[in-house]
């Protein structure tokens, strides 16, 4: 097929690359030095929670503890005092998983249905609606704190967990609708199509068609809102009552009543217990999220 | 009795009319394709027939019902899209049968129906099998096959093969044909591939800007155009035009004079007026004799395409294309007789574009 | 042409268009939840506040009118004025480093890297962590007697200060250095995903051009990422203009009132000082804010084209 | 029945003193304490007990500082007229100062019980300290200003204020009874006349804030009692703050006139102000709670509770008749200053909330910014004073 | 002297082998087309080419230079993608300019080469627009001047018309040709379209699973394929295949025995074989006169397609084609006499597939 099939001199093969070139170096460099800026308040609560007091007030923050303890953990989660109450986080924990279950499950419902509704059923004024919780996204939501407290009430649902949960789902909508409504619009129209001439309907096709493919952003969306909800504090705090505050409170308490000198190691393990559960959700499924964000926020 | 009946039916998007005053009968088991350029309505028209699309104002009648105002499950239609649109995340046998549970259909006639249209498509191998692990093929005669199951009347097929190579194309497009030979439904067929067109239509109805330009067979839109964007639509390559005038059986353009006796006329034959003439229908070689029309041309450019060749050439000053045998030799720069037979020519007024 | 086999006339016939209100009725019940949040929350709510502004409302809300009052007294607090300066301040920074860092991070990992997942995830989790958190490990981390200035100063550099939750001129900037910490990883996810939908034939198309790297993203890329920043300065923006949590929890609003914000600001008045009505004039003015900024967005954003 | 009781009493001698409310009700009657702490200021807990007596849910008691801030509710019709309860057990008789109780009295009802007696005029020293400077302990502001410098060559921070405003706000409060005088005070707080704010007593008095603020400059804490607690290590001199700082000596084992020596009225000016803080019982519709609303109210006045509680936070109690033997040197200091009779009102009920923000605000950027002349912020607050209702 | 020479390439992306051994000479000025299946590697070639793709064995030379190791813009390249990948936010002339600014040309002498660019190319009026304002054509020319302005000694273009219409891809190919004859670079062309292979190509090089199957000019891939492949890789509709043996000079297949007689063959001419032969190269009506290979067959199904007519039959046992005039007059059900010229069909070894 050549004239002459056989190899000539000069460079062949592979382009030689040096493994520390110039590139790798800033590449690399950049990165670390990056990642260790992310990654050092981490590590200075980790280590920190390890330390006893006396060894906090010696060393320094980023040094390894010398001998490590685990009591302020044990402390934190069920000894730490709050006023007169003195079991930690442990007290919390059950409230936020009561709160968060039904909280993500409502709001994301609620918000994938919006941006379905959105997204393949339009009607008049539809896109009023959605432009007016794209501006509700920019409400700074201590300005809601009364008026909903009067909503709540004559919805007869102040203080109790399912007000919580409402206004988890309202406060979490306006941005998951979006979410829904872009990864929805990019589902061919022609798959909703095929199913109404199937004869399914509004919630049909909802549930036997969009639902099954919405896999990526509802990972997106579920990440976003147990973030959101197991870190919230002034909602928890507000709209419900001691028996069912969350785990922020607790942790706030914790971290904002000082007794004495500041127990720093303690306040670092509750920190770190407190955000154990959305941490463990990152870092299960990083891949997931980008791969959703990309299908859910990019596009529209 | 008319399969489907359009009455005055208009579309408009806001502003946009992209349906205006649209009348149309299809024949009881007629494959009728919709044939236009990209935009000019044809899947907005499907859609108003399946009841996708909420029309402006009109009436749509399938089976001498008016279905105006139904919903899509309820006309007695099937539809075939472009990318198939199978339900992912569902079996072969589910995409199937998603129709008929909506119907709440009983189990056993569900099956039953799943279980024949899956012989008709030979699909049953592939009745556990998702749409992802299926080929381009498959995929489509499932997207039929959905359509098969609900026993409709109508099939709508919107350009369901134009995400293909042209190798499955081609052989898909034998393979609608001849279901249809089986079934007998009326097929409305949309596409924007006039070979589909010409090879799958018993009636071909060309849109162009929300509007029928011509209904008809497709040996009658390729042999006689109804005008001329009609004339340059169809037929690759398309046809050559040479602008000019007409008086009493002679066409004058860019200096040369051509007898055109033979020529069908309908109506008027004079005044400002463009002839057309077909590449495959110029004649070389032996055919010339007794041609009317004859020139000699230079060729320009010559484009080989296996079965036959392609030249390019200028006559009376017009660029001017022609099809020859794929054997034949013939060079750039060469000298060439070519002749036309007026029998075989189109002619349209210049200024309504219409058919003389 | 002919197209009909009889007269294309409309046929007598019974059956009417339904209401259109009644079409797809089930769409309309189910985007109630919508609607109503739309109305009753967001529109509603602003509305209450909006019309409280004007009033004189003390510790509950009353509609004792003041008129302009609240908006006279608002303008002329000086705590105010400097919470809007702060975040502004806050803002025009934050808004440039996190697109910035956000970017650069995203394009970083976006070179076939190694260990692509572990920087990632490494950026990605302070995001996971509520501010009360990330205002705590870096109040301490940022403390002159315990963090970074004592640690450089154990070291031997006596003279070093690095002292920004301490020094009013520069408290901004130990807020800065918190609040990038814990969102920009979310940007960049942003940014990646962006990144990862843009043409792979356009890098080589900048490739046999002979364009550099980071002229090509300068150029090219950046531009061609439109809707990604578009979506990152939504997200961006709705986080300063709320930027409350952190400043509570690393500095609240001190030293002095060096470190306030209007939100801090409105929260303070409505709740510490029982003077809702200044809270809700306050809070007025960041919609405004809001609202002069967004109509302009929107109106390009959506009123010149429509789009999907 | 269950009392949930919201109170933001959370560092280790408040809280120690809420545990004898707390174990006071619990064994006195068959009721439950629910403790409700919220951790921060009045300004976090605040709009969540507000918003649950809004939201109809409200909570079986909760700490309020009386004064005007809970005005409004009682106005409302929100809170529990414990007029009753007050006159059965003649708490007039036996509140002292009297002007704690009117406090709680709106059209001739009552409506909280007052629990305790604090104010803001101490100073503590740090005897420590001064040993390692080798200084004798101050025995007013102006020795102690005086000593500042060497002190701060010992490499101790002379005063220690934390970073949050209130600390600035009240230290300068102190400081402005102290230095200024009752009379002068009086003339501002209570008939608000910002013309005595721009004479020549208050001229004084930010000029010795400016002082203080140099002082203080080095103090990197936030919570006033880190900053308490800098004093009770030996690491600054000195620390401007009321009298519940007590706790936080006592919680470290620390021995007033031993370890530490409290000024109040920063020894010039012995008076005391009469803040505190007062327990309202929102409106309930069950009949359980109310009674035991009835029940903790009582309680919380009863001699013993009284006794315990204050002698846990390092607050005055608000009966006369208590026998507090037990009671510390600041404490029996305090005590001899109120059987005296020299106490002035609160700045909390003299003036409202929103101006009291206000000063708070002038005063804490006033003590950040080096930069703020004395002059100017005396300004300032005269101009603030002179919008006072 | 070669334009493009390339030595034993090989490229991996991990285990998998996308190019084996791959040796190719493409002359000067010559007009290359890599044609094959989706995933064949013909666009992994070219990266290979532009270096755009690290290779992992081989060279390659441009003008005789050893570039295996030069970066793209050195390498003497243009490319035009099939997408065009124009820089959206850019004027046509920022997109035309943008490379040489980047060398630093002078200010002068990038404006004459973006002026001479555009008038080969006519887009001067549109040299202000951005690319989402222009047409798909419009945009290709854009693209292709990007390469045109860096006077490049090779064209490399990756399907640029894949994503176009069936009419604006008929008139763009002749664009192109018309372009590689006015400036007589050397061209390399991939596409999956044979159309498009067949009339631009000076060779034609069909590649499968990495390698070259065949390097030949379009006449004779089409007249005389190397393999079985590529014979039912070109033509549309693609060629009958008879299985049967082959012995001295006959042919057993289905039953028949079909005399060869004027067959070529090259090799060896027995043992099992494949018989290939184009449908249009079946003879009908007069044409059948003196051929060796004559039967009757029954018409199955008939697709008009205009100029011709695609008649499905079933000879010895096996599935069968062939095209007639578009004017034929069949009807399905019919019978017909059709038959073979041997001198226009192709043998291929069972076992091999190559050609014999
Ligand atoms: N939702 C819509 N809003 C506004 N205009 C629309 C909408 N949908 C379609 N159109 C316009 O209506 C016209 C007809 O569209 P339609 O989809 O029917 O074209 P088509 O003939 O099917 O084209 P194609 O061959 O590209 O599928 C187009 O000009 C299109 O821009
Ligand atoms: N980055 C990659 N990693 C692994 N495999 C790859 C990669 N890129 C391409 N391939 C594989 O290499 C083979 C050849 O790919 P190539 O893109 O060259 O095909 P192609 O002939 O251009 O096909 P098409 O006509 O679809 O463009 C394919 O099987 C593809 O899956
Ligand atoms: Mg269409
Ligand atoms: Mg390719």
């Amino acid at each position: 097929m050549t004239d002459a099939a056989r190899l000539l001199d000069g460079p062949r093969g592979p382009k030689p690359t040096r493994r520390l070139s110039r590139r790798n170096i800033i590449l690399y460099g950049t990165l670390s030095v990056m990642a260790l800026y992310y990654a050092l308040p981490l590590y200075v609560m980790v280590v920190t929670s390890l330390k006893g007091m006396p060894e906090i007030r010696m060393g320094n923050i980023f040094a390894p503890p010398v001998e490590i303890t685990f009591e302020p953990w044990v402390k934190a989660w069920s000894e730490a005092c709050t006023g007169i109450n003195c079991d930690g986080l442990s007290r919390g924990f059950w409230n936020s998983v009561q709160i968060l279950v039904p909280s993500v499950i409502l709001s994301i419902a609620v918000a994938s249905v919006n941006g379905y509704a959105l997204s393949k059923w339009r009607f008049p004024g539809s896109e009023v609606f959605f432009t007016i919780l794209m501006i509700g996204v920019f409400i700074p939501y201590q300005v809601m704190i009364y008026p909903i407290v009067i909503l709540l009430r004559e919805l007869g649902l102040y203080g109790s967990l399912w007000g919580l949960v409402l206004v988890h789902t309202i406060f979490g909508m306006p941005l998951l609708t979006l979410l829904f409504r872009n990864y929805f619009t990019s589902v061919p129209d022609e798959l909703f199509k095929a199913a109404r001439v199937d004869g399914a309907g509004f919630w049909g096709i909802y549930f036997r068609i969009m639902l099954p493919m919405a896999l990526p952003i509802l990972v997106v969306a579920m990440i976003l809102q147990v973030t959101g909800i197991w870190n919230d504090f002034l909602f928890g705090v507000i709209y419900t009552k001691p028996e069912i505050y969350p785990m922020t409170v607790q942790l706030n308490n914790i971290v904002n009543s000082v007794q004495g000198v500041k127990e720093y190691n303690v306040n670092m393990a509750a920190t770190l217990l407190t955000g154990l559960v959305p941490l463990t959700i990152y870092f299960i499924s990083g891949k997931l999220f980008v791969r959703g964000i990309a299908a859910g926020a990019v596009k529209g | 009795m008319h399969s489907v009946s359009i009455r005055s039916l208009d579309l408009h998007f806001g502003a946009v009319k992209v349906l205006q005053n649209l009348d149309l009968d299809i024949h009881d088991g007629e494959f009728l394709v919709l044939l236009g350029s990209s935009g000019c309505g044809k899947s907005t028209l499907l859609n108003c027939i399946a009841g996708l699309l909420d029309v402006t104002d009109g009436q749509i009648f399938i089976k001498d019902r008016n279905v105006t105002w139904m919903e899509p499950s309820e006309r007695g239609i099937g539809m075939v899209f472009q990318s198939y649109a199978l339900y992912p995340q569902m079996t072969v046998e589910g995409n199937l049968s998603f129709g008929l549970k909506n119907a709440r259909m009983p189990r056993a006639e569900i099956d039953e129906r799943v279980a024949r249209a899956a012989r008709i498509l030979q699909i049953e191998p592939l009745l556990k099998r998702k749409p992802g692990a299926l080929s381009g093929g498959q995929r489509q005669r499932v997207a039929i096959g959905r359509a098969l199951v609900r026993d409709v009347d109508v099939f709508l097929f919107d350009e369901p093969l134009s995400n293909l190579d042209a190798k499955l194309r081609a052989d898909l497009r034998v393979e609608i044909k001849r279901l249809h030979q089986k079934l007998s439904n009326t097929m409305i067929y949309v596409t924007h591939d006039q070979v589909e067109a010409m090879t799958l239509a018993d009636r071909i109805a060309i849109m162009k800007g929300g509007q029928i330009m011509q209904l008809a067979t497709p040996a009658e839109i390729y042999n006689r155009p109804g005008n001329k964007y009609v004339a340059d639509f169809i037929g690759s390559p398309s046809m050559n035009f040479l602008e000019g005038d007409l008086s009493d059986g002679h066409f004058t353009t860019g200096g040369e004079n051509l007898d055109i006796t033979g020529y069908p006329f309908e109506g008027p034959a004079t005044g400002a007026a463009t002839l057309g003439v077909r590449p495959e229908h110029v004649a070389t070689g032996h055919d010339l004799q007794g041609l009317p029309i004859q020139a000699e041309v230079a060729v320009e450019l010559v484009e080989p395409m296996g079965s036959d060749t392609l030249v390019w050439t200028t006559f009376a000053g017009q660029s001017f294309r022609f099809r020859m045998d794929g054997q034949a030799e013939v060079r750039e720069r060469d000298t060439i007789r070519i002749g036309i037979d007026p029998a075989k020519a189109s002619f349209f007024d210049k200024a309504s574009e219409l058919r003389l | 042409m002919r197209t009909t086999d009889t007269p294309p006339a409309l046929r007598e016939d019974s059956s009417r268009p339904p209401n259109p209100l009644f079409r797809n009725l089930t769409a309309k019940l189910a985007s109630l939840p919508m609607v109503l949040t739309a109305l009753v929350v967001f529109v509603g709510c602003t509305g209450w506040t909006i019309v409280h502004s004007f009033t004189g409302s003390k510790l509950l809300p009353k509609l004792k009118w003041v008129g302009f009052d609240q908006y006279e007294k608002l303008w002329n607090t000086r705590r105010w004025l400097v919470s809007i300066e702060n975040l502004a301040l806050y803002g025009i920074f934050s808004l440039c480093f996190t697109l910035v860092i956000g970017f650069t991070l995203a394009a970083l990992l976006d070179r076939k890297i190694r260990f692509e997942a572990a920087f990632r995830t490494i950026f990605l989790y302070p995001f996971a962590l509520s501010f009360i958190v990330t205002g705590l490990v870096w109040q301490w981390i940022l403390n002159p007697d315990l963090g970074i200035q004592s640690v450089v100063r154990s070291m031997g550099f006596t003279s070093f200060e690095f002292d920004p939750l301490y020094n009013a001129s520069i408290v901004i900037y130990g807020l800065l250095i918190a609040g990038l910490w814990q969102g920009t990883g979310f940007v960049m996810v942003i940014m990646l995903a962006g990144l990862r939908g843009i043409d792979e034939d356009v890098w080589k198309a900048a490739r046999v051009d002979g364009i550099p790297v980071w002229k090509t993203y300068v150029r090219v890329i950046i531009p061609m990422m439109r809707p990604v920043f578009i979506t990152a300065l939504v997200v961006i923006t709705s986080g300063i203009i709320k930027v409350y949590d952190l400043v509570v929890a690393m500095t609240a609003g001190g030293p002095g009132i060096a470190s306030e914000v209007p939100a801090k600001y409105v929260y303070d008045r409505m709740f510490s000082s029982q003077n809702l009505g200044q809270g809700f004039a306050a809070s007025t003015m960041m919609l405004l804010a809001v609202v002069v900024v967004l109509i302009p967005w929107a109106y390009l954003e959506f009123g010149g084209k429509k789009h999907d | 029945a269950d009392l949930e009781v919201t109170h933001w009493w959370t560092s280790g001698g408040e809280a120690a003193a809420v545990a004898e409310f707390a174990k006071a009700f619990n064994e006195g009657t068959e009721h439950n304490w629910v403790d409700g702490a919220i951790a921060g200021s009045g300004g976090t807990a605040r709009p969540i007990i507000v918003s649950r007596i809004l939201g109809g849910d409200p909570m079986g008691a909760t700490q309020l500082n009386h004064g005007r801030q809970a005005e409004e509710l009682v106005e409302a019709g929100l809170m529990m007229d414990l007029t009753e309860i007050a006159e059965a057990e003649g708490w007039k008789d036996v509140v002292n100062p009297p002007s704690l109780l009117d406090a709680c009295t709106l059209d001739g009802r009552i409506y909280c019980a007052p629990i305790n007696i604090h104010s803001w005029q101490w100073m503590w020293l740090s005897h420590k300290a001064y040993e390692d400077a080798g200084l004798d302990v101050p025995q007013n502001w102006d020795e102690f200003v005086a000593s500042a410098p060497q002190l701060a060559e010992a490499g101790k921070i002379p005063l220690a204020v934390g970073g949050q405003a209130w600390q600035s706000n009240g230290a300068f409060g102190v400081m402005s009874i102290a230095i200024a005088g009752i009379d002068a005070w009086t003339d501002v707080f209570v008939n608000k006349n910002e013309e005595t704010v721009m004479g020549p007593e208050y001229t004084k008095v930010f000029e010795a804030a400016a002082v203080a603020r140099e002082l203080s400059k080095d103090t990197k804490v936030q919570d006033w009692n880190q900053a308490t607690n800098l004093v009770i290590t030996g690491q600054a001199g000195a620390q401007i703050m009321g009298d519940w700082a007590q706790g936080e000596f006592a919680v470290a084992g620390q021995v007033a006139g031993e370890d530490y020596t409290c000024l109040p009225g920063l020894g010039a000016n012995e008076v005391i102000d009469t803040g505190g803080d007062a327990f309202y019982f929102p409106v309930n519709d069950d009949p359980e709670i109310t009674a035991a609303q009835k029940e903790l109210a009582s309680i919380l006045m009863s001699k013993e509770a009284q006794v315990a509680f204050n002698l846990k936070k390092g607050s005055l109690p608000v009966r006369g008749d208590v026998d507090l033997s037990a009671a510390n040197d600041c404490m029996k200091k305090g005590l001899k200053i109120l059987a005296d009779g020299g106490t002035v009102p609160s700045g909390d009920m003299a003036l409202s909330r929103d101006i009291l923000d206000e000063l708070e605000d002038l005063l804490t950027e006033f003590w950040s910014d080096h930069s703020y002349s004395p002059e100017d912020a005396q300004k300032a607050y005269a101009e603030i004073i002179s919008r006072a209702e």
